[in-house]
């Protein structure tokens, strides 16, 4: 279970997915919008992905961690605007023992922060917004 | 010129913004490499030069800068990400 | 929230508990129990827990990684009887971002397997049980 | 002898179903160190030493063997854990 969804992210559904009655450890992460209020005060994030090459590379680390750690994995990411306090990755994984579930969870988790094509809009408390894509704000003057 | 090729150039985030679309069709030269694309975008949606770690994919799978372009590719401007 | 508990764990629960906008990674680990089928099928797990110092325990290692790592945690253990494939305890944290919330989690469960005193009594498929508490086989001839 | 104090045991898994019973009171000479409690169980319970790893709680609080005892204390024997 891998992939991007427009839907809230159901942890449940991912635990249920990778539970294996011969995993003892099963270890889990949510990445969740923050509000960062001491920075710049946040309501909600926008999430645009490249769907075709994020499903693939979603795939693709889950199998990179299934090998190399003996795991099931189960990794979903959010499409759409995510408010504050919510889920936009939810990452599943169980395998025999805990170090191998914590030791996954983390790769899957730190490969697609990198590989995933997902970039952020930010919506701000103060009504502006900002795509986080490494260009300067000169594309922010242009209508949404 | 080498007989002009089309390529389907795929915008993301603030670039789909400045162009207000996702696609735009361009005409470059048989074989122009995939970093020498952005040059061909219009001044209004490039807005100057690339990002530093903008990176490439071909037909949906990851490609270097110098990998050469045929008629009907695709080619998707992966500005730096900032996922999860 | 950290204790022990004869009902199934809820891990929800706990995942609400440490719930917080400014904290952006929330980590949880399940250790279910294993059938084991390659060593010697188990069936279930009974868990007897020396209930006060085991409650002070688990207070005082949420309270650590909360202290050490800027986490929220929660933590509880199952007490009684619990299935193949259940969970026997349930560990949730959030922190501001990944790392913390990794690091504080692992913490957890790693210090409750030594400090908290519960014992398990394996119940094998082939009808067996046997407490695992560092004394030999004798006590076992004695009927349960 | 020095006065005898009454101390009270609390008796987990194996050692619990030896016993027949979650508590024992056992009566010792005054100051009588933790880690001499052992030796007092009855044989028929204790089964000769203790494991090796065997730790000690006095009053609900992690001890050390060498802990002298006062009337009324109650003392736990934490056998080995494999919880979680």
């Amino acid at each position: 279970m891998t992939g991007l969804t427009a839907d809230p992210l159901d942890l449940a559904a991912l635990i249920a997915a990778v539970s294996d009655p011969e995993n003892g450890g099963l270890t889990s992460f949510l990445g969740c919008i923050r509000r960062e209020d001491a920075i710049r005060p946040v309501i909600a994030i926008e999430y645009e992905a490249y769907e075709e090459l994020t499903e693939t590379e979603l795939a693709a680390v889950a199998a990179e961690a299934t090998s190399r750690f003996g795991a099931h994995v189960a990794c979903m990411h959010r499409s759409g605007r995510v408010e504050v306090g919510e889920p936009s990755v939810a990452v599943a994984v169980s395998a025999p023992h805990r170090s191998a579930a914590f030791a996954a969870c983390r790769y899957v988790i730190d490969e697609l922060k990198v590989r995933a094509p997902i970039w952020k809009r930010m919506h701000y408390a103060d009504g502006a917004t900002e795509w986080i894509d490494g260009r300067d704000r000169v594309a922010d003057r242009r209508p949404a | 010129m080498a007989s002009p090729i089309s390529v389907t150039v795929r915008l993301f985030a603030s670039l789909r913004e400045a162009a207000g679309a996702s696609r735009m069709t361009l005409s470059v030269p048989h074989a122009t490499p995939v970093g020498a694309l952005w040059s061909h975008l219009p001044e209004g949606i490039s807005a100057g030069e690339p990002p530093a770690a903008l990176r490439y994919a071909l037909n949906h799978e990851w490609t270097l800068p110098g990998a050469p372009l045929r008629d009907g590719d695709e080619v998707a401007f992966v500005l730096p990400v900032s996922g999860g």
